[in-house]
């Protein structure tokens, strides 16, 4: 790899666009589209008893009105369950319109399309609808309790059980010298990416074919989805993902409702038409995550060390489950973190609830788990005196015990084995850049100027690059150029430089030289989509063997233009010489048009591939057996199971004796997420994540009231950090590579959220000398939580 | 949305009850207050325009009466819905005797205020609610102790009070004992609504200061 | 999240603005810096059918030191209030407490008259005029009233303008007193957020620099700007006058608001 | 009843109009009449950021204004932050070289209002970079680049000056 691109915290290619006002976001395009409102329910729970629209026909630049009774054939059955599992025995999801029932407050009930959105919504306020409202079952205890039921046709509101085992975990606890019982509590947030979703389509009646923009984390899965839900062939449906803002977990469900009735309308219509999600629209009508309760039991001896866990917690999976129990699944396995849990059993409910539905977001039910996880280690070490690091210390998995078999099932259907890390390491590292052992004679110190301080941390596991595949497509043009396309989408992690800083390198050309395309349908067909940190691990891999057969290839082909041994043959920007021999060399660009033998020429470059120009071995046919005309290949990636990345944090927080305000003073992270391919990408997914732990652990929270209504469904009430609430974030990292793939990578995404919760919980408890067991904390919460431990700091 | 409140009257119970209950004084205390119409049994729709400022629009709320214990207590079920949004209560409404020949009335509304409104609104919805309705009882006994007289109140945060008085005779001929509680009914329906119909103008607050 | 359609008046005179006001009357809202006015309009949590826009108004922007205080014009941004140096040197509370008021951005654009006539009880200027004792001057057609800030403030977003008024000028007058200090300090959960308490102080001091007389303004505690007389609560500390004071006179306001009751 | 305004004024030195209903926010305007599509829109009730534009210079939410209020006002966009050659501008470049953006739809806002900034305080220190971007959300970045490149945008301004 003589260019050595790998590991070089290389700037975007992506950015001048992006800067400069260039970039193509779903509301750039479609300047003339017709424009789409829905009328949402402003119930949580009712039935749809009559829709009047005779006030809004008169309204000018109305087109067309739509409820359920006019939607046919697949398109008026049930939106698809994505991920069906065997303990998912009540699954429900919902109709692109209301059927006759609404389930949660902003659930689609008419579909308006007009000659703007200003229009759109002119139309909406002069549609009636009659409602019968019925009692809205909100929260994980009335959800449990069962009084009333979301869906009529699943008994105790339960969507799914589940209980996995490795060992007697209760009888490991109950013979346990020490056992802790701790009841925790995590609400709801969400991804709030700053670009909504939104969906524009394109219908070509002389081609009977469809094209769909829409900003989607899973373009190649929309097209399926939609060629199902249309009746049309899939190879009729182009699915293209342009420049996303943001999607962290949100934009991976699909189909939206959305997505199909737009691309219906456009249909239907004849019109290009386009829906761009509102603000409003976002936080009641896309999807939430986070809210579990969680009841642990652990049992451990002298040292900490655990013996027995068991816990059982319940997931508030909202109104419908498009996308299965993935969320609880993941919390219930990664939980564990990176410790030995010695016999452990979790069992989990997942509960429906008149609410905004619950899909993953960035973390995924990690950031609970990991919550779960790490407050029980703070307990144990409370409990024994026992200094908080110590007691992880001792109950992590060791270098070389990898790789790890739990025993459990991930979310992948596959064996939850630890592939590779090094948790003592990382554990150094972290106390060394925070202070750890430094902090009691900082802590008095600030005590005499009156000031209450306390430090935490947290550890975590995170299963990245889950299959099944993910594919990719390298072609060298006749200029020299190198193309390259994945089926996966992306929303800003900077695959158009990671990705070609990957093909680069196999293929031994200059950066500047390749370009990528990701999401779009027409330029590769087979993907899966952007989740669960996977980019990297299966784009990337899948890349980089194109790029090795392209290499291979054009080796073989300049062997036989240099009468060389393809084997002392090297590729150093885009020239391929003989090793030692310079002089002897022909350009990647002159292979290239060797490697399609022409009969027409479109210019000079071509002009040498044609028949009369190369002297050709008249025995051998132009295209060799076995081989195919142009320098291209496609190639896959597909892992027995995922990589595991892992990570600590640390944090040192003051808290107001008067206010309660919570001041972040210092947050350091260590990271370990394998091979960089680029660390300054790696760097900034960390930033971002642990930006939105700090969120998630300090301001946002989704507020609901007994009845179903969200009370904070704006950037005003929904506190998302400013960078004045953002701390400086210290991080050191750690590269244990995955043996699992070649490029030696894991995956990144996700890692900064996960422990947030966790280690300012850590941090707090520890200024305040009692523990937290609910998140997000408010300085109100703190404040009445004081009252109510006199015991604590004063 | 819990909004408790109380409010003395400076009247005995009983005149406390038969002014509630005459729709000459109400149409002039209910901000913002229409009509008052019967549409069934125990059932009734108060039509109100209201807001803040020049912010304000026109609401219903239908108002179900339950428990009449009269002259004590009787519970009320109000729902009203306007453009910003929608809302529902259940208030819990008692009159006792206070000291000096007064009367003490509670209320007790658990309401619910959906739609946009909902999502937007909470900052300062209660603060307003509980104005609405001190709004209406103080009108109420300025009434009672003779500081108004039956001329038109004036514009309040609610907006003017409707002068169309046209309405009352509605409730008027309703049957003697609904004509005893239905108007007290109506009057804490309009309150709650009122709530909501206020919240119009607290969005104006919860938005950025200007 | 689109506004209603509305009828838009564009007047470039204040005679022209009253008789357009005098005419939509009710039906009509008039747009200043519109930061609260807009989003509200784009929810369609209101949808007045005329608005009257005075951004054009010639005159209307003035900031003037006269009359022993800061008079602002009805379509002064808070951003040029905060700038501007002689407003600054006659009440410092001023300065003091706009650059609490949400984000420069917004207060590039934002009114000062506009935020009081707003009467948001969780508005800095709220308090900034009720601690002042200032007053805002409404016009309407034919007539024109001065309405003190006790007077000023009736509720949440009821301040004493009715349909076919418009606030013209707020006058902020200059703390007396050779001795006279200010300070604003606010609790918000995010930087540039509505206070969950905000507080503004005025401290006179005597020639011993003990405390002659000490007011404070609070928002976000009550239904409208509070005012608590604070000065037997200082007198009690020895000394000059420390942020410990200010802290401590801010202390007994919100308790003695707090019984007061509110919102 | 829909009445019809004729907005005309300068967007990026350029003059421009377009005939739009009274109730065309300028966001929308600049965006959709005008196909100056960089100014973002993420929130519609100005606390986002991203649709921040300069109005004679001064940072302000488009989405909380009316077209028609602003006629005649010159307004710079992002697309106005390039070097006239189309380049980028110092404070676009300086979001480049610290990986200050990632999914880039927050960052016309935060472009328009840094180089607003730096116009009134051009030798920021941490703390004031930090405060200065402080109205503007960001999901991706954690801001700590965007801190930085505040900083990187005030050094290469001076380099240019220089």
């Amino acid at each position: 790899m003589t260019t050595a691109m790998m590991g070089e915290p290389i700037a975007r290619r992506e950015d001048p666009r992006l800067l400069s006002g260039k970039g193509r976001f779903l509301d750039d395009l479609g300047r003339y589209a017709l424009g789409v409102a829905f009328v949402r329910s402003p119930h949580a729970h009712a039935r749809v008893v009559d829709i009047d629209v005779t006030g809004a026909l008169e309204v000018q630049g109305l087109v067309a009105i739509y409820t359920y009774d006019d939607l046919a054939g697949p398109l008026a059955e049930p939106l698809p369950l994505l991920i069906p599992h065997p303990a998912l025995t009540h699954g429900r999801t919902p109709y692109a319109l209301a059927k006759d029932e609404v389930n949660h407050v902003g659930e689609a009930v008419v579909m308006v399309v007009a000659s703007d959105r200003y229009a759109a919504e002119d139309v909406c306020d002069r549609i009636r609808v009659t409602y019968e409202v019925l009692t809205a079952v909100v929260g994980i205890e009335a959800a449990r309790e069962a009084a009333h039921l979301v869906h009529d046709d699943v008994p105790g509101n339960l969507a799914a059980h589940m209980v996995q085992e490795v060992g007697d975990a209760r009888a490991a606890i109950d013979a346990a010298p020490h056992v802790l019982e701790l009841d925790l509590d995590v609400e709801r947030s969400a991804s709030t990416p700053l670009e909504g979703k939104g969906v524009y389509a394109r219908w070509d009646a002389d081609d009977a074919s469809l094209r769909v923009y829409t900003s989607t984390q899973a373009s190649t899965s929309v097209r399926a989805a939609l060629a199902a839900k249309l009746d049309l062939p899939p190879d009729r449906v182009e699915v293209v993902a342009p420049d996303v803002g943001g999607g962290f977990g949100v934009k991976i469900v699909h189909p939206w409702p959305e997505e199909v009735l737009v691309s219906w309308a456009a249909i239907t219509l004849g019109r290009e038409v386009k829906w761009v999600e509102d603000r409003r629209e976002h936080f009641v009508s896309s999807a939430h995550e986070r809210g579990q309760l969680h009841h642990v039991r652990v049992g451990f001896d002298d040292d900490g060390r655990l013996l027995g866990l068991d816990v059982t917690f319940w997931h508030d999976n909202g109104s419908y489950t498009p996308y299965g129990i993935i969320v609880p699944i993941v919390t219930a396995t990664q939980l564990l973190g990176p410790y030995k849990p010695g016999a452990y059993r979790v069992e989990f409910s997942s509960l429906y609830t008149n609410t905004v539905l619950v899909t993953p977001y960035r973390g995924a039910g990690r950031p609970q788990g990991c919550f779960a996880m790490e407050r029980t280690m703070d307990a144990i070490a409370a409990e024994l005196g026992l200094d908080r690091a110590e007691v992880r210390e001792r109950n992590f998995i060791r270098p070389e015990e990898m790789p790890y078999d739990h025993g459990l099932l991930f979310q992948d259907g596959r064996p939850l084995i630890y592939d590779s890390g090094d948790y003592p390491a990382s554990m150094e590292k972290l106390k060394k850049l925070v202070g750890w052992d430094a902090f009691e004679s900082y802590r008095a110190e600030a005590r005499e100027q009156g000031r209450r301080v306390g430090i935490g941390l947290a550890c975590y596991v995170e299963g990245t690059g889950v299959g099944p595949y993910e594919g990719g497509w390298v072609k060298v043009e006749n200029d020299g150029s190198v193309v390259v396309a994945t089926g996966l989408t992306t929303q800003g992690q900077g695959h158009q430089t990671a990705f070609a800083q990957i093909a680069a390198d196999v293929l031994g050309v200059p950066l500047d030289r390749v370009t990528v395309t990701t999401g779009d349908t027409r330029r590769f067909r087979y993907a899966v989509g952007t989740f669960a940190s996977r980019a990297l691990v299966m784009s990337g891999n899948a890349i980089a063997a194109a790029a090795r057969t392209v290499r291979e290839k054009a080796l073989r082909i300049a062997g036989e233009a240099l009468e060389a041994d393809a084997r002392d043959l090297e590729i150093v920007d885009g020239v391929v010489r003989v090793r030692g021999v310079p002089t002897s060399s022909i350009q990647l660009s002159t292979v290239a048009v060797l490697s399609n033998p022409l009969r027409y020429a479109f210019d000079a470059e071509s002009a040498r591939a044609t028949q009369f120009a190369t002297p050709a071995d008249p025995d051998k046919p132009p295209v060799a057996e076995g081989e195919e005309p142009g320098l291209e290949a496609t190639g896959y990636y597909s892992p027995p199971r995922a990589t595991f990345a892992n990570g600590m944090h640390a944090a040192i927080v003051e808290t107001d004796p008067d206010t309660a305000e919570i001041r972040i003073l210092r947050y350091c992270v260590v990271h370990d997420c394998g091979t960089l391919v680029n660390p300054r990408i790696v760097e900034g997914q960390v930033h971002g994540g642990v930006a939105q732990g700090v969120g998630g652990a300090l301001y946002e929270r989704m507020v609901y009231d007994s009845a179903g209504q969200l009370l904070n469904a704006s950037f005003m009430d929904f506190l998302m950090p400013y960078s004045t609430e953002v701390p400086t974030i210290e991080t050191d990292h750690l590269e244990t590579p995955s043996p699992l793939n070649p490029l030696g990578v894991k995956g990144a995404g996700e890692a900064g959220v996960i422990p947030g919760m966790a280690v300012f919980a850590s941090a707090i408890s520890d200024a305040e000398g009692f523990p937290i067991t609910r998140m997000p904390i408010s300085p109100s919460d703190l404040f009445h939580l004081r009252a109510t431990h006199p015991e604590g700091a004063s | 949305m819990k909004v408790t409140g109380s409010a003395v009257l400076h009247a005995p119970r009983d005149r406390v009850w038969a002014a509630l209950n005459d729709p000459a004084v109400l149409v002039r205390t209910i901000p913002g207050c229409h009509q008052l119409e019967q549409v069934g049994p125990d059932s009734y729709r108060a039509t109100v325009t209201a807001g803040v400022a020049s912010i304000k629009g026109m609401y219903s709320g239908d108002v179900r009466l339950s428990d009449q214990a009269e002259p004590d207590s009787f519970v009320l079920h109000a729902a009203g819905a306007g453009a910003p949004g929608t809302v529902s209560a259940d208030v819990r409404v008692t009159l006792a005797d206070a000291e000096d020949g007064a009367t003490r009335l509670d209320y007790d509304a658990d309401a619910v205020v959906g739609g946009v409104i909902g999502g937007v609104g909470q900052r300062m919805l209660a603060g307003v609610a509980k104005k609405t309705a001190g709004e209406f009882f103080s009108a109420v006994d300025d009434v009672l102790t003779g500081r108004a007289d039956l001329a038109p109140t004036a514009p309040t945060a609610a907006g003017p009070a409707g002068a169309s008085a046209a309405a009352a005779p509605v409730v008027y001929t309703a049957p003697q004992r609904q004509r005893q509680a239905v108007p007290l009914g109506v009057v804490l329906g309009a309150v709650v609504v009122g709530a909501l119909i206020a919240l119009a103008g607290v969005l104006i607050g919860w938005l950025i200061a200007s | 999240m689109k506004p209603s359609p509305f009828v838009y008046h564009r007047p470039t005179t204040l005679e022209e603005t009253l008789d357009v006001l005098a005419e939509v009357g009710a039906d009509g809202k008039v747009l200043a810096g519109g930061q609260s006015l807009v989003p509200l309009l784009s929810m369609r949590l209101a949808a007045p059918a005329h608005l009257v826009d005075i951004n054009h108004v010639g005159g209307l922007d003035r900031i003037e030191v006269r009359g022993g205080g800061v008079r602002v014009g009805a379509t002064a941004r808070h951003a040029a209030v905060e700038r501007d140096d002689r407003a600054f040197d006659a009440v410092p509370l001023l300065r003091q407490a706009l650059v609490h008021v949400a984000h420069p951005t917004i207060r590039n654009r934002g009114t000062t008259v506009g935020s009081l006539a707003h009467a948001d009880p969780s508005g800095e200027m709220t308090a900034v005029l009720a601690l002042l004792g200032g007053t805002v001057t409404l016009s309407r057609r034919g007539s024109e009233r001065t309405v003190g800030a006790a007077d000023f403030f009736h509720g949440p977003l009821e301040s004493a303008v009715v349909p076919g008024e418009v606030a013209v000028e707020a006058f902020f007058p200059a703390p007396t007193g050779p001795r006279t200090g200010s300070a604003w300090a606010e609790v918000s959960r995010r930087h540039g957020d509505y206070a969950v308490c905000g507080v503004g102080a005025l401290v006179t001091l005597d020639d011993d620099l003990r405390v002659a007389a000490a007011r404070v303004g609070l928002i976000s505690v009550g239904p409208t700007p509070e005012v608590v007389d604070v000065t037997e609560a200082l007198r009690q500390l020895a000394g000059t006058l420390t942020e410990r004071a200010l802290r401590t006179a801010a202390g007994h306001a919100s308790a003695a608001s707090a019984a007061g009751g509110g919102a | 009843m829909t009445d019809l305004h004729d907005v005309a004024l300068t967007v990026n030195g350029v003059p421009r109009s377009a005939r739009v209903p009274a109730r065309r926010l300028l966001s929308d305007f600049l965006r959709h009449d005008l196909g100056l599509t960089g100014t973002h829109v993420g929130c519609e009730h100005g606390v986002c950021g991203a649709c921040t534009v300069l109005i004679d210079g001064r940072p302000v939410r488009s989405c909380l204004l009316f077209a028609v209020s602003v006629a005649g006002a010159t307004i710079t966009t992002v697309e106005g932050c390039c070097e006239p050659d189309g380049s980028l501008g110092p404070v676009q470049q300086a979001f480049w070289d610290c990986h200050g953006l990632q999914c880039g739809f927050c960052t016309p806002g935060f472009v328009t209002t840094v180089t607003a900034y730096l116009d009134e305080n051009p030798d920021p220190t941490q703390d004031e970079a930090r405060e200065a971007i402080a109205g503007n959300l960001c999901r991706c970045t954690g801001y700590q680049n965007i801190v930085a490149s505040v900083l990187r945008a005030a050094e290469l301004r001076r380099e240019v000056r220089a």
